[in-house]
């Protein structure tokens, strides 16, 4: 047990999770359940965030990830009224020679990425010291305040845009 | 200090990453598609996370934010086009979009 | 414009009017205009051959302009008339008017009468230039015109398909012969530096280098030089190898073979090689080629005419051979006998060929010996007349043929480039003509009439005296011809004395056509019986293959004909375009991949960057 | 100046017939084709009286008009003529007239246009033939093809598209060859004087080194050995040949290729003649493997125009096998050659359009028997066929004979090769002219027209002069030594 009270050991149980509620949204059928798979890959990517010494990305990733963006979905879902079904029309090809192609390409995907990160001899470790909204507060508004600048332009255009193609056709010209 | 190696982080962020991947590949629905966008942008912020952990420094973090910014107003812009798509076509199947051809 | 220049202008301008207006001219028009040019250009060519004998010179030159000049050689249109050119001018006017008068009477039914006489007429202005050339380019310039004419002749009737391939055959055929005679030219050219045919004949005998061979093993100029004229003399005169297409070319209409491919035309190789006497003379081995070629030609073309079933091809195949003779004399270095040779054959071979086309004619376009028979009652004129041709044909004595080849086969046997053995060849020649000569009168003259009893015999030569008078023009030629003497002894080289030869060759000589007949009249028994009504022409093996002129239309065919066409058709499609389009197929290839890469499927693409990443992370591993 | 006057006047006029074209003018309503024929023909007198009158000695080139153009690059607008280049414009001018004749009837489509594009084609060629500074030369060689590649692309038979593209890029590709050829010596220029010059004269008294001789030399030999066209890249010929318009094909054959043969004589041998004789057996050898393939190719078509221009790859072997000789002969043979080759090639290409009015066919397996119902057209093919294969007493037997005289002189072997081209030369006459002609009578068709007669006859009298007496131009040639 001393396993899971240690920070490693909890780190690991959040990995864990996150890595197995991930595949249940790729795999999953149904969209709500996927969704909620999601939510729970995020949270538990946010404890992972608070162990690795981040914790105001990790209040960050509860509260604009599984809070703002999920809910975002969640709304598109309903407007939907998606049920078990994945695709409408298209009908679904079964079984592995769908997923074979992909997975053997993200299986060696993953293999190179490994051995990359295994040759490449990381002695580092994390630190647990904190690293506190105060120094990121600093330095967002100190040297990174152009890219604050140019965020904000990409949330207004991402608003704009989807404030345009949400809207109902008749409304508007054609695209 | 911890004992979590660094290369564990970048692991699971490998993972994550790779996760999303197939999912982007092998899903039709678009909707899945977005969802499986967002586990790859996740596992990009856990790289950035580990690596601002590992010397101390809170560039990691700023780089997480403007990964969500950009997550934020992609999903935005990207359920916009999912709301057009079904109204257009009736369905979700990414599939059907495929007038870009050469 | 003197006398000299004004011989194949006649015929010229009659052409040009012909060919301008064509059927708008009436027959009586078309006929007084081509035949009355003829006639003035026999009474020139006669006048010409007066002037010639009785002047001191001996040479009459016109010159009308300058052709070309090749560097400093100059290449003029100019007329060169000595003895032998002055042989050929009067066989050519001379026979050339006989048959034109025959043709406008054999013709005259024909809707295109005016384009036949006008072939003809421009047929004896090309063979005026190639006879009067003073220069072997100007000579060239008639040899092709005379071809020409006789591939528009044989094809004159181009609705069949027979005659237009026999018309091709016949001028692909000859131009294999012209062009060795082309690069001959180019060979003398280069060692020479002259083209004018009197400048070659001196040059040849006083250049140094000419007949000099640079290495011991290496053939000189002189060699290569005759041996390429050889070439042109053997296509155009129907000589081994290129003997093929004389017989296919009687599909033209019987005056064309009579005058054409009898008298005149075919005859052009022995006068090119008679004319360039001084570069053969210094070339001996080629003089032996020629004269075993001639031999082996006559010695073949008798044994084809053996076989053959249409009247007129075994004319063609005699004149092959009786051609082989001329060659025969010309290799064994007897230049005059030669020629001698070439004009009496011109006369009965004519007169042969007008006679079978009369009897054709008579018989509603039959020319299958075994379908004729006893018409020695039936047309007793014609063949009164083709006795005549066949006797001097075998060379009777007495006969013209018979001066001609006796002079030819007396100079044989002591000739330093013949000898005995082309003597032998010579005989059995004489013996081979003699039996198909036989052959030829049984089947058509005696023997019972083998078409059907109820053809009316339509006979010209009964009603109309023009035609009669011509070819008894030419019967009188044929049996006293060889009483003219010609004397070339200014333009050629005196042959070698026979006195010196043994005494009983002649009497061998003189006594082998009658071995030949006498042979004939008992073998060829069934042929002139009167009691067998139907012949059926045998059809073992070794006769279709004598027919079929022994095979060598069969090698040809397989050995260039189809290898030819074979390779072009392989090849329609032209491999450097393929290969180049190669090229554009490449890039095609390309525009395709790419083009099907971009499906506009967005999980493809994803896919894709994924599969590029991880190259390119293998990439930066390795 | 008269020079200059001639090439914009024909392209002024060229605009003139595109703008009038069908548009009443004071009542009369004004064809296209009126006007190209007028222009043609006034802008051909013209020509040929001011050089006529002329008091200059065209035996060496005479510079007729010199304007500077662009100056900082030192390129002039400078023409210059000689009795080579007079008698190519005169061949150009004179088969104007043959091109615009054909077309008479078989334009009815956008005739503005397309007298626009051949008059421009024209003023280009004849700008080719009389440039001096060599960027102006790139320049005329640029505006003769496109208005070409327009004529095939828009007028042309069934597969014009591919066959334009087809003739385009060949060309382009090749001429970007030559560019760099010209652009490197107009460096050298600046290196070895001190100035840029796209002059010719300029670049004729440059020392270059061997190596970089036979480079350059190549550059411009490539190029204008795909115009002439010989073997391998004479591929685009027999398509463009085929699909252009009747006059398209008159003028490809009898002018365009010209242009090849211009350049080889006056740019690659004499800027580079010791690498041009370096290079000669080669080009000799290319020579004869294009006058072979070339009668082998023309014997296996079925399509009338296409075995034509296979022939005139042929011919055009004799140009190439006569011009790498070095020999005065042999150069005689070359412009007899070329001249007669363009006036015989014009002819069969007339014909083949004649033919194809009539039974609307390129076919030979859809012809035969011709003579029966139009005997007139068939003797002018006969002649036409003959010249052809080179029967003496037409021009291209004068052409063929001299050329082969005098290259025999330096490669006998090549030239006896050569020589069973003429026996291939007969065997395609004679199967174009058979097919075509005799045979049974498949279908009857109307004899010649006077149109007709008027371009077929004055072709085949040209032949028959030229044939007989071709001092008429070999006078100007004496003694030219490469």
């Amino acid at each position: 047990m001393s396993l899971f009270a240690s920070i490693e050991g909890l780190f690991y149980l959040a990995a864990l999770i996150a890595v197995i509620a991930s595949l249940k949204v790729v795999t999953g059928k149904n969209t709500v359940h996927a969704l909620l798979y999601l939510v729970i890959s995020l949270l538990a990517v946010a404890v992972c965030f608070y162990l690795m010494g981040a914790p105001f990305a990790a209040g960050l990733e509860v509260i604009v990830y599984a809070g703002a963006i999920l809910v975002l979905f969640v709304f598109a879902v309903m407007m939907f009224g998606l049920g078990v079904d994945e695709t409408m029309h298209a009908p679904q090809s079964k079984g592995l020679s769908l997923w074979f192609g992909p997975m053997l390409l993200a299986a060696l995907l993953l293999i190179e990425l490994v051995f990359v990160i295994d040759n490449s001899e990381l002695k580092l470790q994390l630190s647990n010291k904190m690293v506190d909204a105060k120094q990121v507060g600093i330095l967002l508004y100190g040297p990174y305040l152009l890219a604050v600048e140019i965020a904000s332009f990409l949330l207004l255009a991402g608003l704009v845009a989807g404030y345009h193609y949400a809207k109902p056709e008749h409304q508007g010209r054609r695209l | 200090m911890t004992d979590i190696p660094l290369a564990h982080v970048l692991i699971l962020s490998s993972l994550l990453f790779t996760i999303g991947f197939v999912g982007v590949v092998v899903r039709k629905n678009t909707l899945f598609m977005l969802m499986s966008l967002e586990v790859m942008l996740n596992a990009v912020g856990v790289a950035f996370i580990g690596a601002g952990s590992v010397w101390q420094e809170a560039d990691g973090q700023i780089m997480f934010m403007l990964i969500l910014t950009l997550a934020a107003a992609e999903v935005a812009v990207g359920l916009a086009l999912l709301i057009r798509m079904q109204r257009r076509y009736r369905t979700l199947d990414i599939d059907v979009l495929s007038k870009m051809k050469g | 414009m003197n006398l000299l220049a004004s011989l194949p202008l006649y015929p010229l301008l009659s052409f040009l009017v012909l060919i301008s207006f064509g059927k708008r001219l009436s027959w009586a028009v078309a006929s007084w205009l081509s035949v009355g040019a003829m006639g003035l250009s026999a009474l020139c060519s006669m006048l010409l051959v007066a002037q010639l004998s009785t002047s001191e010179v001996n040479v009459i030159t016109s010159h009308l302009w300058q052709w070309f000049s090749v560097g400093s050689a100059k290449v003029n249109v100019s007329f060169y008339l000595d003895a032998l050119s002055a042989v050929m001018i009067l066989v050519v006017t001379g026979v050339g008017f006989l048959i034109h008068l025959f043709a406008a009477i054999y013709m005259k039914s024909d809707e295109n009468f005016t384009r036949f006489m006008a072939y003809m007429n421009l047929f004896i202005v090309a063979m005026l230039v190639l006879v009067l050339a003073d220069n072997l380019v100007l000579l060239y310039l008639g040899w092709e015109g005379v071809g020409l004419c006789s591939f528009l002749l044989i094809g004159f009737w181009y609705q069949e398909k027979n005659n237009v391939l026999a018309a091709r055959k016949a001028f692909i055929v000859t131009r294999i012969g012209d062009t060795a005679m082309a690069i001959g030219l180019f060979l003398l050219f280069k060692s020479l530096s002259s083209l004018n045919i009197v400048e070659i004949n001196q040059l040849a005998q006083t250049s140094e280098t000419f007949s000099l061979s640079i290495a011991n093993n290496e053939a000189s100029d002189a060699y290569w030089a005759a041996l390429l004229l050889l070439g042109g003399a053997v296509g155009k005169s129907a000589q081994l190898p290129l003997q093929t297409w004389l017989p296919d070319a009687m599909a033209g209409p019987t005056p064309v073979s009579a005058l054409i491919h009898a008298a005149t035309m075919v005859t052009a190789g022995v006068y090119l090689i008679a004319r360039m006497n001084g570069v053969f003379i210094m070339a001996p081995e080629v003089m032996t080629y020629v004269a075993w070629l001639g031999a082996i030609t006559l010695l073949l073309a008798g044994v084809a005419a053996l076989a053959q079933t249409d009247i007129k091809r075994v004319l063609a195949y005699s004149t092959m051979s009786q051609i082989g003779y001329m060659m025969l004399a010309l290799g064994a270095g007897a230049w005059s006998a030669g020629v001698f040779h070439l004009m009496t054959h011109a006369f009965f071979k004519a007169l042969l060929f007008l006679t079978a086309g009369a009897v054709i004619l008579a018989l509603h376009h039959q020319q299958n010996l075994f379908k004729m028979g006893g018409l020695l009652k039936k047309l007793p004129f014609e063949s009164a007349l083709f006795f005549i041709g066949l006797a001097c044909l075998v060379a009777l004595p007495g006969t013209s043929g018979f001066f001609s080849k006796e002079a030819i086969i007396a100079s044989l046997w002591l000739s330093p480039t013949a000898g005995a053995s082309l003597w032998w060849c010579a005989i059995l020649g004489a013996l081979l003509t003699s039996i198909y000569s036989c052959r030829l009168f049984f089947l058509a003259f005696l023997g019972e009439q083998r078409f059907p009893k109820d053809l009316v015999i339509s006979d010209h030569l009964e009603t109309n005296h023009l035609l009669r008078g011509a070819l008894v023009v030419l019967a009188l030629l044929s049996l006293f011809g060889g009483l003219f003497t010609i004397d070339l002894s200014t333009v050629l080289p005196l042959s070698n004395e026979s006195e010196l030869s043994p005494g009983w060759l002649h009497a061998v000589a003189i006594i082998t056509p009658f071995i030949g007949i006498a042979f004939s009249w008992f073998y060829f028994k069934r042929y002139r019986s009167r009691d067998i009504i139907s012949l059926n022409e045998s059809q073992s093996s070794w006769l279709v293959f004598c027919r079929n002129g022994l095979g060598f239309d069969v090698i040809y065919r397989f050995l260039l004909v189809k290898p030819y066409c074979f390779i072009t058709q392989l090849n329609r499609r032209d491999l450097f375009d393929q290969l180049i389009m190669l090229s554009a197929w490449y890039v095609e290839i390309w525009r395709d991949v790419l083009s099907a890469s971009q499906n506009g499927r967005l999980r493809w693409f994803a896919g894709t960057f994924g599969l590029s990443l991880v190259g390119l992370i293998l990439v930066v591993i390795l | 100046m008269m020079l200059t006057f001639v090439i914009l006047g024909l392209l002024l006029s060229g605009s003139l017939a595109w703008y009038s074209d069908d548009k009443p003018f004071f009542g009369v309503r004004f064809q296209a084709k009126w006007v190209a024929l007028v222009a043609v023909i006034i802008f051909s007198l013209i020509f040929v009286f001011s050089v006529y009158l002329s008091p200059l000695n065209f035996q060496t080139l005479q510079t007729i008009a010199h304007v500077s153009w662009i100056n900082s690059l030192n390129i002039n607008y400078t023409l210059a003529l000689d009795h080579l280049s007079i008698t190519l414009i005169m061949l150009t001018l004179f088969l104007a007239l043959i091109c615009i004749l054909v077309s008479w009837d078989e334009i009815q489509e956008k005739s503005g246009f397309y007298y626009f594009n051949l008059l421009a084609t024209f003023a280009g060629i004849i700008g080719v033939f009389s440039a001096v500074d060599m960027f102006l030369f790139f320049f005329f060689w640029e505006v003769m093809l496109l208005p070409m590649t327009a004529l095939i692309a828009i007028w042309g038979h069934e597969k014009r598209y591919f066959a334009a593209i087809k003739f385009f890029i060949f060309t382009q590709v090749s001429s970007l060859l030559m560019l760099v050829a010209i652009i490197a010596m107009a460096y050298i220029h600046q290196q070895q004087v001190g100035d840029l010059s796209f002059s010719y004269q300029d670049w004729l008294s440059l020392e270059l080194n061997n190596e970089l001789a036979l480079y350059l030399m190549l550059g411009f030999f490539i190029a204008f050995a795909v115009k002439l066209p010989s073997v391998p890249f004479h591929s685009w010929l027999p398509d463009a040949h085929t699909q252009a318009p009747t006059a398209g094909s008159v003028l490809l054959a009898g002018v365009l290729l010209k242009t090849g043969a211009y350049g080889l004589i006056r740019f690659v041998i004499q800027l580079f003649p010791q690498a041009s004789e370096n290079f000669a057996p080669i080009a000799v050898t290319l020579g004869v493997v294009s006058i072979l393939y070339g009668a082998k190719m023309a014997f296996a078509q079925t399509d009338f125009k296409r075995l034509v221009a296979y022939s005139s790859i042929s011919h055009m072997g004799f140009v190439m096998l006569a011009l790498f000789s070095f020999n005065e002969i042999a150069y005689q043979g070359v412009i007899v050659t070329i001249v007669a080759h363009g006036l015989s090639s014009a002819a069969l290409f007339s014909l083949a359009g004649m033919i194809y009015q009539r039974i609307h066919s390129r076919n030979l397996t859809d012809m035969g028997g011709f003579w029966q119902s139009a005997p007139r057209m068939g003797g002018f093919g006969l002649a036409f066929a003959a010249a052809a294969f080179g029967l003496p007493g037409l021009a291209n037997f004068v052409g063929e004979f001299l050329s082969l005289v005098g290259a025999y002189q330096v490669f006998p072997v090549m030239v006896i090769l050569a020589a069973f081209g003429l026996i291939g030369s007969a065997i395609y006459g004679m199967v174009l002219f058979q097919k075509t002609f005799q045979g049974s009578s498949l279908k009857t068709v109307p004899d010649l027209s006077c149109r007709e007669l008027i371009v077929s006859s004055s072709l085949l009298m040209l032949l028959v002069i030229l044939g007989l007496y071709p001092n008429l131009l070999l006078q100007y040639f004496r003694g030219v030594i490469l």
